[in-house]
């Protein structure tokens, strides 16, 4: 491991940590321009997090530690998960101590905490959304670890840099089974991002909502925090995505940081293109009923087993 | 002093130390101060022989008790070993806590308490070294028997009496299928030490015919379907820390019976024994974990969640004997390791939450979740402490539990290179099943550690709840940090696991993972490695880092106000979610596996009580019908006796009749 | 030969005398000493067989081998200890105006008588006189089971009278039909019924004849050991008679009478030189463990619950001897001693529970351990021991009969399985809530003697973990000689 | 084959003569004459036994001819005799199974006990072998006997007769088995009819009547 690998494994988090809000004002301003709205700025996340950072913290009498602890472990595993998927290069020394399985781990960890958090006080909606969103977590988190398993069948390694370095360079450029697992991907990561069809981020109506209703009892730091997390979140899926299914432009390992500097640009390009489909397919498609979303995410997790029979019938 | 003089030894100490409590029955303080500690003494020497004795070589000594042609011979090697260091670690635990446990007498006397606690701890010990026939069943009914005794503690309560009938029938059928499996494997040869039964080459369908039979009975024990039905019952019954040693402990002896025999004992294996263990634990697993989402009850719900952990433990030795059978001994100890590993997690965090529902048990009198909740402000010690457990149990890294998940994935992921096309078409939805199994045990303890601990009380008498004691909160630290520990230096566990790997696959486990102790890598780091410290570190700075941000540049003021819960001003804790209603979702989605009763209140109840029953299918399917039938069988035989005595003689005429007949 | 005598002598004189003064509040004491002495002449007499091997005295007509002097030391032992039980019992029988003093004294001698009967079949080398004990066995029995009585009692008696009456008959035709195989080989006169002689001849004695004989003996004694579908009297005869008879019914009775088959097996096996005994011991055996586990399920009374343990105890026992072979006789003889133990010891713990609840209906039973724990962990620890719980005696021989007949007679294996643990079903389900529970019967001000249970427990805890190695010896020897 | 001698014919008839008295029972109802062919079973026995002993001049075989006057000729018939007057049972009622039926049963019977008996008797050094299978005979019928009878002592008669058969069995058949045992086996015929006696007047008392129907109380049939 070189310095620059270390470098460029900094460089690749700052990244994320500084695009995250951007893309969540990206996806909004193109969801707003398709159902003919006036778009909110494209830096409104921004403003919201720092104002939020402002304001003093209010918290319930019967809070718990836990309560307060939750923001800082979500954010904090979220930072991990950006610190392991390849986004910038392949060259990330940390992604040696956390693979694919962990990094569905990490998102289970703080899918975990929020829901304990939410619990902590007490309230209806906070267990009603505790309650949902593992609901949903425990058929999403298989299905995505099913299309990890698929990609890292292919390239017989369960390290993120690996696949990549597999898939960007391979005779074969087209995996029949990554179709199947493209498609579980998407379905997944909607649901995992608290996206129409699953859940309506723009919503407090309560009998839709999921993770609203988690953040409900959270303001202040703590809030700005969580919103900051779910920003995250939503850029290292779209990562994931891209080294997956897209994965070229991405530097593999030996390079300089300069040139994972350089490799930016692409991938800003990717994600804007990623936050318009998101976006797009936001528009298009209607909230469904909470309980239509285990046919939803079953949907999805059979996809991904079906990836993997298809990888282990054709070898690709 | 060799390792089987001390283990032996320590054997005797527990036993003496039991009669020593039988002495004085009703003397607590003598019991609780001096008994019990000496029992985890006794445990935490047995745990440091065991330790020294992994990788040295087998050594066997022959008691001078047993049959006449048949001294008891005890024997450690790498295998018992392993399980006696489990046994000894966990034991030491259970037993410190026990002191500050078993408080006055309710049941039985405190004295009788302890010599069964320290009868069953010595059978377990036994059953571990035993190295013939006869010995290993003594010490296995044995083990049964101290814990029936344990478990009808309160002995008063008919349900205890139901569940300690039930638990000691089904281990008295599974002993007698064990029973015959030694049958089989003494081939004839009347030799029933474990030496002999190694020289007997079975032939035919006879080598299948001891494994199932040992499946069978090493199954009934370790709670896989169909026999698990006890479990549930038994785990509830007991007083909580003889549910952790049943859970923790008694669970994996069944364990390594089933290892004994099939990779020690039998030779050779076949592919389709792996492919049929490999069904039944992930069935297990899946079972377990769905029925534990939906318990009402805080021990039921640990008690599924154990045949759960059961479930995915015997997965693994489907795959290694899978492995085995196409001599791929590399993947094979890979597989074997995760087994191994798994065993020692569950044993761990699974007595640290049995341990702390006792705690709870003592402070509120109260076993159904819903009437508890918000105990983390009353008993902030157990609750953090039980929050690791949870945590461990979840899968979540960086702790233990997620380790040997890790490995077991990646023992699945190689699966491919089998040739068997069929079972290659398996991985998949194995894995599959595996996966949901692991991510529906993370939503049954988020239910578990949310209602129990988190949210506000749900009855007012939770305000008087008290916290732990200090004997209590020293087993459940050591637990705790048990957890921890086993969760960031999985290489330093491996290389002490590895032993039995050559031992019993003949291959070591540790080629790849020699990536430094700090990484985690089978094979080769390429492939895959994790390192759970560096997990851990990372996390921990990012969060401080983070937190010390905030402060710096912005404050940490905090206000305390109500809950805010969308502005709804009139709140009672009656609106969180009760233990049904967590558990709905999952009733929905998995509708067809239970048998569900339902209580829906009227609308125009003025005190509306919703209350849902769901009962296990396989009383309805298996267990019932087996009962109506020997009742029917018995009813036809009872028709023999109809009192008249000419029917009698006529009986005994037809006898000579037909036998005279018989020999013309 | 004096040692002989003595092992004889004391219980007919004891008899006797309890004839005479049965009635008088010394007789339980002369009862216990005449048995006492019994036991110590047994003792005496084994010590001899063990230091100088087997006896033949008396004209060849007692004849002392392996076989028969463990069984002797086991029948003057629980006499004995059924002795000293029955003091106590049989006096609150009395105070609770259950018997009259004539009846005491009839019950005292014919307990003594019992035990004469009882050492003289086990002793004599005539099968003609094993038969004649074997007869007035029964007699002194049917007194003994009639001696309430009550209309039950006499019910049971009748029965019991009846069938083995029957039987016996059976077997003394099968008695004659051997003297006739024999008395051309030895000549008319003594020694063609001596059970030595014929074992020496009997590769020649004619195959069809042995065979019938043996048929007519398996039926006649079989009756007494209580094979399915012979076993009709045993349940009845045990409920209703007083509990120390039950206890010698079933430690001793049975043993003796199964002792008698497997000498006649000997033979016939010797003529044959076929399977067709052994299979046939092997049916009935298998026949009455499978029966009697599907019957105990069905039992109210706590007495006919273990008397139809017995008859599948007895199942077990047939079974394994049936299988033949040095392990298979071992265990099966292990298992008569450590059921004669542990069957005795639970019907004293159950004299004793019925004494104290008033009752024998087993649903009125309950919580014997707050009433009385020694009573309680008594029926407790025995009922287990009985179901074949290790580290007890029992255990040990169903370990050996089980694996063995794993190979020997693997298609026998599953109904063994199944009736085992039904029979465990049926018994602890029945057990448990007697010992456990809430009672509602009053304390009795008097104290249980639990001494012979727990001796009788303490004995089968040892044999489970440690046999001595006489004991063992005395097997092997014994295991060889059936074949 | 050559014409035996007079005493083996005598014992031939005497044989037939018993196994005709057998039947003879088997058919009869009336308790009185019932025991009188219990009586004359005896003296057939008792003359068989007497031959037997001057034939083949054994001197044990006199004594237990004058057991069997004694016994079955003299004081078991005398003894069940008083008990009948005693009790006043003269009848007993229909048997199970009614007699024509239980006729051909025992034909049947007879038939197959001499099937069994052939093969033996070829074996046998006695000039009476055929005997052997009379005995066999006359032990069935009455075991057949005692299943139909539904009163006491009809069946204890049936259990007499039977002890009967097996004396002719060990007395002609085989001449006469060691004094010792044929002693002890008459002595517990002997206590047995005692006992039974005493067995009478009690269950008379207890059940009014010597019905075996009142005795059906212990059984399994509707345990629940």
């Amino acid at each position: 491991m070189s310095m620059s690998a270390y470098l460029s494994q900094l460089v690749q988090v700052a990244v994320a940590l500084m695009l995250a809000p951007l893309l969540v004002g990206w996806v909004n301003q193109c969801r707003a321009w398709l159902q003919n709205k006036r778009a909110p700025s494209l830096f409104l996340p921004y403003r919201t997090i720092r104002k939020l950072f402002v304001k003093d913290a209010v918290v319930a009498q019967n809070a718990s530690p836990i309560f307060r602890l939750t923001p800082y472990i979500v954010f904090g595993a979220m930072t991990c998960a950006a610190a392991i998927v390849p986004s910038l290069a392949t060259d990330l020394p940390f992604a040696r101590a956390a693979d694919a399985i962990a990094l569905v781990g990490l998102f289970a960890l703080a899918r975990v905490f929020m829901s304990l958090a939410a619990m902590d006080i007490g309230t209806a909606f906070g267990s009603l959304g505790a309650r949902r969103d593992m609901f949903v977590g425990f058929l999403a988190e298989p299905a995505l670890l099913m299309v990890l398993f698929t990609a890292s069948l292919i390239s017989s390694s369960t390290s993120l840099p690996q696949i990549v370095d597999t898939l960007a360079h391979h005779e074969i450029g087209i995996y029949p089974s990554l179709a199947f697992a493209g498609v579980a991907f998407t379905m997944v990561s909607l649901a995992e991002n608290a996206r129409i069809p699953v859940d309506n981020p723009a919503t407090h109506l309560e009998l839709t909502m999921i993770h609203e209703a988690m953040l409900l009892e959270y303001s202040a730091r703590h809030l700005a925090l969580l919103e900051w997390a779910a920003a995250l979140k939503l850029f290292n899926y779209s990562c994931i995505g891209l080294a997956l299914f897209f994965p070229f432009g991405i530097v593999v390992s030996g390079a300089d940081w300069l040139a994972v500097m350089s490799s930016a640009p692409l991938l800003v390009a990717k994600l804007a293109i990623g936050g318009v489909a998101l976006a797009l397919i936001e528009t298009l498609s209607a909230k469904m009923r909470i309980f239509r979303a285990p046919e939803f995410l079953g949907t999805a997790f059979m996809l991904a087993v079906l990836a993997m029979l298809v990888n282990l019938l054709l070898g690709a | 002093m060799s390792a089987p003089d001390l283990v032996v030894g320590a054997i005797v100490l527990w036993l003496g130390l039991g009669v020593a409590g039988l002495a004085r029955p009703r003397h607590l303080a003598f019991v609780s101060r001096v008994v019990f500690p000496l029992g985890a003494a006794v445990g935490l020497a047995l745990a440091a022989v065991a330790l020294s004795a992994i990788s040295a070589a087998p050594q066997m000594r022959e008691l001078p008790l047993g049959l006449p042609d048949l001294p008891f011979h005890v024997r450690v090697d790498s295998l018992s070993a392993f399980f006696l260091m489990l046994l000894g670690a966990v034991a030491a635990a259970v037993s410190v806590y026990s002191a500050g446990y078993f408080r006055s007498s309710e049941g039985t006397a405190p004295g009788l308490v302890g010599f069964q606690y320290h009868a069953f701890l010595a059978a377990m010990a036994l059953v571990l070294v035993a190295d013939d026939a006869y010995v290993f069943m003594v010490a296995w009914e044995s083990m049964a028997l101290a814990s029936y005794f344990l478990v009808t503690t309160e002995h008063r309560i008919p349900e205890i009496r139901r569940a300690g009938f039930l638990y000691l029938l089904i281990a008295h059928v599974g002993a007698l299928a064990i029973l015959l499996c030694f049958g089989v494997l003494q081939g004839g040869s009347g030799d029933y030490t474990f030496a002999g039964m190694r020289q007997q080459s079975l032939i035919g369908a006879w080598p299948s015919v001891a494994f199932f039979l040992a499946l069978a009975g090493f199954g009934a024990k370790a709670g896989l379907l169909p026999l698990h039905v006890w479990l549930p019952e038994a785990h509830p019954a007991a007083p909580s820390p003889v549910s952790a040693l049943m859970s923790a402990v008694m669970l994996k002896t069944a364990i390594y019976g089933f290892l004994r025999v099939s990779f020690d004992l039998l030779h050779g294996q076949l592919w389709w024994w792996g492919v049929a263990v490999l069904a039944l634990g992930l069935v297990s697993a899946l079972f377990g974990v769905v029925f534990a989402a939906v318990q009402t009850d805080m021990k039921r719900l640990l008690a599924y969640s154990s045949i759960e952990n059961i479930g995915i433990i015997a997965a693994g030795i489907g795959l290694c004997i899978l492995f085995r059978a196409y001599d791929k001994t590399l993947l094979a100890a890979i597989s074997l390791t995760a087994v191994l590993y798994h065993c020692l997690n569950h044993a761990f965090f699974k007595s640290l939450l049995f341990l702390a529902t006792g705690s709870v048990l003592h402070a509120t009198h109260e076993r159904s979740l819903g009437k508890l909740g918000g105990l983390i402000h009353r008993m902030p010690w157990v609750a953090w402490l039980a929050l690791v457990g949870t945590l461990a149990i979840a899968g979540l890294p960086p702790l233990n539990g997620f380790v040997s998940e890790w490995l077991l994935l990646q023992a699945f992921l190689f699966t491919p290179s089998l040739p068997q096309s069929f079972v290659n078409m398996l991985v998949p939805v194995a894995t599959a099943a595996l996966v949901l199994a692991v991510a529906l045990a993370a939503y049954v303890m988020v239910k578990f550690y949310g209602i129990v601990f988190l949210g506000r009380p749900r009855e007012s008498n939770l305000a008087y709840a008290h916290d732990a004691g200090k004997l209590e909160r020293t087993a459940l630290v050591y637990l705790a940090a048990g957890c921890v520990l086993l969760g960031i230096v999985p290489v330093a566990v491996i290389a002490l696991i590895d032993p039995v790997n050559v031992a019993l696959v003949g291959s070591s486990a540790r080629t790849g993972t020699s990536a430094g102790w700090l990484f985690l890598a089978p094979i080769n780091a390429d492939r895959s490695s994790y390192s759970p410290l560096i997990v851990l570190v990372v996390i921990v700075a990012v969060v401080l880092v983070t937190i010390q941000v905030v402060h710096r540049l912005y404050h940490g003021r905090v206000r305390r106000a109500p809950p805010w819960d969308c502005g709804f001003p009139a709140q009672t804790p009656r609106m969180q979610d009760t233990a049904e209603g967590f558990g709905q979702p999952i009733r929905t989605v998995f509708e067809p596996f239970f048998r569900m009763q339902r209580h829906l209140p009227s609308p125009f109840d003025g005190k509306p009580r919703y209350a849902v029953r769901v009962e296990d299918p396989l009383w309805h399917w298996l267990y019932l019908p087996i009962a109506r039938g020997s009742d029917v069988l018995g009813r036809m035989a009872g028709y023999i006796q109809q009192g008249r005595i000419s029917v009698y003689l006529t009986y005994s005429f037809f006898t000579l009749i037909a036998l005279l007949l018989f020999i013309q | 030969m004096i040692e002989i005598l003595a092992v004889l002598g004391f219980p007919l004189s004891g008899a006797a005398v309890l004839a005479a003064l049965g009635h008088h509040r010394i007789a339980p004491k002369v009862n216990v000493a005449a048995s006492l002495a019994t036991f110590l002449a047994a003792a005496a007499l084994t010590a001899r067989v063990v230091s100088e091997g087997p006896l033949l005295v008396l004209d060849r007509q007692f004849f002392v081998d392996p076989f028969n002097v463990f069984l002797v030391a086991l029948t003057a032992f629980i006499g004995f200890t059924t002795s000293l039980f029955s003091q106590p019992y049989m006096r609150i029988e009395e105070e609770h105006k259950r018997l009259s003093s004539a009846r005491l004294r009839l019950y005292h001698s014919m307990f003594q008588l019992f035990s004469f009967t009882m050492l003289l079949a086990l002793l004599t080398n005539n099968m003609g006189i094993l038969w004649v004990a074997m007869e007035a066995a029964t007699l002194t029995t049917v007194l003994l089971v009639s001696l309430y009585r009550s209309p039950a009692s006499l019910e049971a008696a009748w029965k019991y009278f009846i069938l083995c009456g029957v039987g016996i008959a059976q077997a003394l035709f099968g008695t004659i039909l051997l003297y006739f195989a024999a008395e051309k080989l030895l000549g008319a006169g003594g020694g063609a019924l001596l059970w030595t002689e014929l074992d020496g001849v009997k590769g020649q004695l004619g195959p069809t004849v042995l065979s019938l004989a043996f048929v007519f003996l398996l039926v006649g004694y079989g009756t007494k050991v209580g094979l399915v579908p012979l076993h009709n009297w045993l349940p009845d005869a045990h409920a209703e008679g007083p509990t120390p008879v039950s206890a010698v019914l079933s430690g001793l009775l049975l043993n003796v009478a199964l002792y008698a088959v497997v000498r006649c097996k000997v033979l016939v096996e010797g003529a044959l030189q076929t399977a067709f005994a052994n299979n046939l011991m092997m049916g009935f055996g298998l026949l009455s463990v499978v029966v009697a586990s599907l019957l105990l399920s069905r039992q109210k009374d706590i007495k006919r619950l273990f008397a139809y343990s017995s008859i599948e105890h007895m199942g077990i026992i047939t079974f394994a001897f049936g299988m033949g072979g040095m392990v298979a006789n071992f265990a099966g003889l292990l298992h008569m001693t450590v059921h004669s133990l542990t069957k005795s010891a639970i019907f004293f713990t159950v004299g004793h529970a019925t004494q104290k609840t008033g009752t024998q209906v087993m649903d009125d039973i309950r919580g014997l351990i707050t009433i009385s724990p020694l009573v309680g962990w008594g029926l407790a620890i025995g009922s287990l021991a009985i179901l074949g719980m290790p580290p007890f005696g029992v255990f040990a021989s169903e370990f050996l009969v089980l694996t063995t007949a794993m190979r020997e007679a693997p298609w026998a294996t599953p109904f063994l399985l199944g009736a085992l643990g039904l029979a465990f079903a049926a018994v602890f389900s029945k057990v448990q809530p007697m010992v456990f529970g809430e009672t509602t019967a009053r304390r009795l001000p008097m104290r249980p003697s639990m001494l012979p249970v727990f001796a009788h427990l303490g004995l089968v805890l040892m044999l489970g973990l440690w046999i001595p190695p006489f004991l063992a010896d005395w097997y092997r020897q014994a295991a060889r000689l059936i074949g | 084959m050559e014409s035996l001698p007079l005493y083996a014919q005598l014992i031939n008839l005497l044989a037939s003569v018993l196994l005709l008295l057998a039947f003879a029972m088997l058919a009869q109802r009336r308790v009185v004459t019932l025991i009188d062919l219990f009586a004359a079973q005896g003296l057939a026995l008792a003359c068989s036994t007497a031959i037997v002993a001057y034939a083949t001049a054994q001197p044990h075989l006199y004594f237990s001819t004058a057991i069997t006057l004694v016994l079955k000729v003299a004081i078991l018939p005398w003894l069940l005799h008083r008990l009948v007057q005693r009790l006043d049972v003269k009848w007993d009622v229909e048997g199970l199974i009614n007699v024509p039926t239980t006729m051909i049963v025992g034909l049947v019977l007879v038939i197959f006990s001499f099937n069994l008996a052939v093969p033996i008797s070829q074996l046998a050094n006695t000039v009476t072998r055929a005997t052997l299978g009379i005995a066999m005979a006359t032990v069935m019928l009455s075991f057949l006997m005692m299943i139909t009878r539904r009163k006491a002592i009809p069946q204890v008669i049936g259990f007499l007769s039977m002890e009967n058969g097996l004396f002719f069995a060990a007395t002609s058949a085989t001449y006469g088995m060691p004094m010792v045992v044929e002693l002890g086996i008459a002595l517990d015929v002997l206590v047995g009819m005692l006992i039974l006696g005493v067995f009478f007047f009690q269950i008379r008392e207890q059940f009014d009547s010597l019905d075996l129907k009142h005795m059906e109380k212990l059984k399994e049939g509707e345990a629940e």
